[in-house]
């Protein structure tokens, strides 16, 4: 079964794409999820300078997803240009992905991290637990959105995806904002929240930094909703993301506008090789059903309205 | 906890038990809990507001856990200050561990600093199943020393190294293990202890082609797999996942073993 | 163990509350919870006319929790007065609900509803599936909370407590509005989202509103930080609400500052006995830790950070 | 689908593999899936943008699940226009259901309209287990008699009471259950029909003080005991769950039983 698709003309051979900031830190690791069947990767986000992040604990599961609030812990855009190289060399086209404190360190992170490598660069306006970035910082609003994207718009002519907050309200507009500033897709979402969990026995929240962002099954509802609000909106293609586990909930995204899925905390319920797997169950439903590729059900749930 | 959507990965807050001074830099904290760990597998221990850092099994039977912790730095400072009766969180056992054929007759364990603690543990295992254990334990002075004792009452064979001579043989715990495999032929060597030691080890054991297994440390923040802090250069695997404990065959596929690991920023730190 | 609390003057015997739509149709479902052990029970929202509600599915569940878009069904408010009467004889105070589509329906609600029989009154601004109420109609914006909650205020003597959604932003400054407009009391929160469910085999949202709000497990850590958050804006007190199936939950509401909690979604994990369980749990766990009353953990999380 | 937060209540969607016409208002829709349920249970079936309601299983066996479905209103219309082959979602089964004790011997099955869809399941399982069975099958007239053959093809005694005599005797369905109480005696009674005649039948075994159990049919949305609308003035219990199966006493304990409903809103609606 032919499961390949198309977002502003990165070719992928499956809809499924490393989400930023799981396993992504290194050429390496990334080399090992392409060899576990992702289409496409996204690499951990890179900002300016070197980045120790919050202290542990970082990330905690509960039983119906997962918390993270790591706050982009990474080496810098120096050490970052050294880590990923002979890119092309690896099977599935890699993303960057790139954070910033206003637009201006966004624009230099272009200049900076893009060229040569990579083969589109995802913008990160979402994570919801770093002071300074994403939506502590309101970069989640439509003003901001369409400020950044232009930004970035003029220093690159790779594909740009704006990564966006389920928490957008509404969500539709900064998808608008986001097109209107250049961008040639959106990623929807980025984790939920933040939550808090509190360990009873010390009354301590467990995150080191109290609260962080929601992944996992609990945010996948919420996120086929943004992916079906957004594609109301703007005519650029969307990348689904959030709790995707099994090949349904990536049809799900599908059916609701997305072109291709993005996968992070699944890998921790299903292993590295959840792309596999999710190609698999995919593969199996299109057969089952006589479809004959994603074109049959991107958008379908939309079709269906007409 | 367990549930549909998997393992919940949540620190469990217990009181330390007891705690046990084993040399000028090394506590033994003990916990009631039952983990059935093996040896070479680790735990993250969670003290709250200040941090969260892994650590391997030193002892776990009886529903007793172990830990020997070296005194290094902030966490382990603020553990060192801890009391009987606090609270400290622990999740896991995380990782892969030390294992033991049926048909082993003999084997060496070879081990540094707190390397050694994870290696009492296989070798109590490794006793138990009346297989002989060679133990190379090296220290710079006699009084960091750890689990001289233990390792006693183990019955295994102690082959002791100081650099200062103070205990053992003076030299290295190199030294003591060449003699080892002079004298004695080993199913298998167990290595734990600082990286380059390690990789030395592995080195005399590809020489006499001797199968190896070493326990690789690398900076940790998940422990299960999902944040990519631990992988290493070449397969991209992850140590608190595939490893920490890995063949001294595939150690040495990879460049980065031995020659540099990552911080917590991801960035390269090279060993001197 | 005693585990009695008091909210705004309402004294409960346990911090267990009926949430509001769940059961709760008529003074016989409420008799049931009551007899199952709530400390204190919410009535289903009541409107001014009577209202249909969505049409069906109304309601599905997903592994991480539940969505639903019921659509405030009720028989309308003269229809109500009828149902519930003789509250007072039942063996815990009963909270009344209600929804309008602006401050002059909210008014009339308050007036022509809360006179005789309840103990005091929910304001609901946060529903998140429902045209022309809560976060649909912009109740949830600090402005409306306010003028709403002012001109229920005129109506009643009875305690307030003004329901609020966990999409506000910030969540703080809404409660603070309820707290200007003469709130007694915040309830924390409302399902969150709204989310979308798609049957892939036909492509069709399941639930016949399409989207709906999201509750259970999914929405326990962000109804938690919520709390959090609230309590470090207000000095009324905190009902907490979100995601409680076990007596845990309600420990890391209480210690994030609530001083009672709300329970829904668990009924169908654990039944309609959810009350007794999760009493029972939070006595054991006092008693383990030798607290002697809920007042040594309300806020607790809080006071750590003295 | 299980998972440890419980069962997960979403439709499946299935094909229709089979429609039959029952009579002049009643079609069986048949579906290819083990339900195992039980008589008297129900599920709940959506049909995309239009809505989701409630039926008795009529029949479950050899993985074969079916429905007798009269056409009603808007849901059951748009039903009825379905074809074999199009996809309609189910979800369930649901409820308490009718139980049959081991050492019956003869029991009374009194049934009117749809309701002698769950009791002709009911039949079946008697009749395997060798429990002589009286049916008394009421229809206003011949051509809305449901399930005559498939009756007397289980082999009970069928006694058949029609308004106009069209078929077996003239008069109603309570008229042919006096007969069958006066004539013989049984271990229980149960009934499944329209709610006022339910009630006069269990009148009739009170008297008797015969055993009987009852469906009570109210206005479902969830189906899983979370929405309310479906409790009965009084204990307050679900009739999703704690029914719709119920004994005679427990209906009769109940002011609202054969009085008044609930509609979509939960505004009463009293029967006439
Ligand atoms: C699998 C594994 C098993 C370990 N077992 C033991 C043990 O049994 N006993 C023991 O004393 N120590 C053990 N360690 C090392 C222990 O984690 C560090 O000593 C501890 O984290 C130091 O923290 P600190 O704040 O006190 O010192 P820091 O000054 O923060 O760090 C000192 C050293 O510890 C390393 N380190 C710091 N944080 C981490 C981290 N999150 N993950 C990995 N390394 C880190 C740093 O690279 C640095 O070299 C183990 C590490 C790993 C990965
Ligand atoms: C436990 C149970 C078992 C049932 N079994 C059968 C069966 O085997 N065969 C059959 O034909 N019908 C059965 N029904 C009734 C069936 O649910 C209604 O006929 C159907 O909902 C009518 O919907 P409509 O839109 O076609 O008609 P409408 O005009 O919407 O309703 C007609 C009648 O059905 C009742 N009804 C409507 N919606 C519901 C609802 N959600 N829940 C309960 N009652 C409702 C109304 O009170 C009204 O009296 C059962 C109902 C219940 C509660
Ligand atoms: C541990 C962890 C770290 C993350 N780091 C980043 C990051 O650096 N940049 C980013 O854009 N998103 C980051 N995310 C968000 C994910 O990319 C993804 O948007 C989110 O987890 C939802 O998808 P999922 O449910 O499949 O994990 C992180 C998520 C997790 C769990
Ligand atoms: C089926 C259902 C119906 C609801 N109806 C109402 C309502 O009428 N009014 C209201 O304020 N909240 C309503 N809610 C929200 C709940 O009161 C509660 O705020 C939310 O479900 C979160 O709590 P929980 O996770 O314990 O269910 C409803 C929730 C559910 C699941
Ligand atoms: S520590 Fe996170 S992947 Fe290994
Ligand atoms: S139908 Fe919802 S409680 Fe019975």
């Amino acid at each position: 079964m032919d499961i390949k698709t198309k977002i502003a003309g990165l070719k992928l051979k499956n809809p499924t794409i490393l989400a930023s900031g799981i396993l992504g830190v290194s050429r390496s690791s990334l080399q090992n999820v392409v060899k576990n069947g992702a289409g496409a990767c996204v690499i951990k986000s890179i900002s300016l300078e070197e980045r120790a992040g919050h202290k542990a604990p970082n990330m905690i599961t509960f039983e119906a997803g997962m918390m993270n609030a790591v706050g982009y812990s990474n080496p810098g855009v120096e050490e970052a240009k050294k880590e990923f190289t002979k890119l092309k060399e690896l099977d599935a086209p890699i993303i960057a992905s790139i954070i910033g404190k206003d637009e201006n360190e966004f624009a230099q992170m272009a200049e900076k991290l893009l060229p040569g490598e990579f083969s589109a660069v995802e913008v990160v306006l979402s994570c919801p637990h770093t002071p300074g970035y994403g939506t502590m910082a309101g970069q989640n609003s439509p003003e901001n959105t369409e400020k950044i994207t232009r930004a970035v718009r003029k220093k690159t002519k790779l594909p740009i995806f704006i990564k966006i907050s389920p928490d957008s309200n509404p969500i539709g507009e900064v998808a608008k904002a986001a097109e209107a500033g250049g961008a040639d897709g959106i990623t929807a979402v980025n984790t939920m929240g933040p939550g808090m969990i509190i360990d009873i026995q010390t009354g301590q929240p467990i995150l080191h930094f109290k609260v962080g962002g929601v992944s996992g099954p609990a945010l996948r509802p919420i996120a086929v909703r943004c992916i079906y609000d957004i594609y109301k909106a703007v005519k650029i293609p969307i990348i689904g993301c959030g709790g995707v586990t099994y090949g349904s909930d990536a049809l799900q995204m599908l059916m609701a506008g997305a072109r291709a899925v993005e996968i992070g905390t699944g890998i921790y319920y299903r292993g590295s090789d959840i792309f596999h797997k999710v190609n698999k169950e995919i593969s199996e439903f299109m057969t089952q059903k006589k479809y004959v590729g994603l074109n049959d059900i991107i958008g379908l749930t939309h079709k269906l309205e007409e | 906890m367990e549930n549909a959507l998997g393992k919940i990965e949540q620190p469990i807050s217990l009181p330390i038990v007891e705690i046990v001074e084993e040399t000028a830099t090394v506590k033994t904290f003990f916990f009631k809990k039952e983990f059935d760990s093996q040896p070479g597998q680790f735990v993250i221990m969670w003290i709250p507001r200040v941090d969260e850092k892994p650590f391997s099994v030193s002892y776990d039977d009886h529903g007793r856990l172990g830990l020997s912790i070296a005194n290094v730095g902030p966490f382990t400072k603020n553990l060192f200050n801890k009391k009987v009766g606090d609270l400290v969180g622990l999740r896991g056992p995380y990782g892969s561990w030390f294992k033991l054929k049926n048909n082993f007759k003999r084997i060496l364990l070879v081990g540094g600093g707190y390397g050694v603690a994870p290696l009492a543990f296989l070798a109590q295992r490794a006793v138990k199943q009346k297989i002989t254990v060679d133990f190379c334990n090296g220290a710079r002075t006699k009084s960091l020393l750890l689990f001289k004792k233990r390792l006693t009452d183990y019955k295994v064979n102690l082959h002791i190294s100081t650099d200062d001579g103070s205990d053992g043989i003076k030299g290295t715990v190199i030294d003591a293990t060449n003699d080892c495999l002079g004298k004695n032929t080993y199913d298998a060597v167990y290595i734990c202890g600082p990286e380059l030691m390690e990789k030395k080890i592995i080195d005399l054991c590809a020489e006499k082609n001797l199968e190896c297994r070493v326990s690789i440390e690398r900076y940790m923040k998940c422990g299960f797999g999902i944040c990519g802090q631990c992988c290493l250069d070449g397969s991209g695997e992850r140590m608190c996942l595939e490893g920490p404990v890995v063949s001294g065959k595939y150690a040495l596929k990879h460049k980065e073993f031995g020659a540099y690991h990552r911080g917590k920023s991801g960035r390269k730190e090279y060993y001197k």
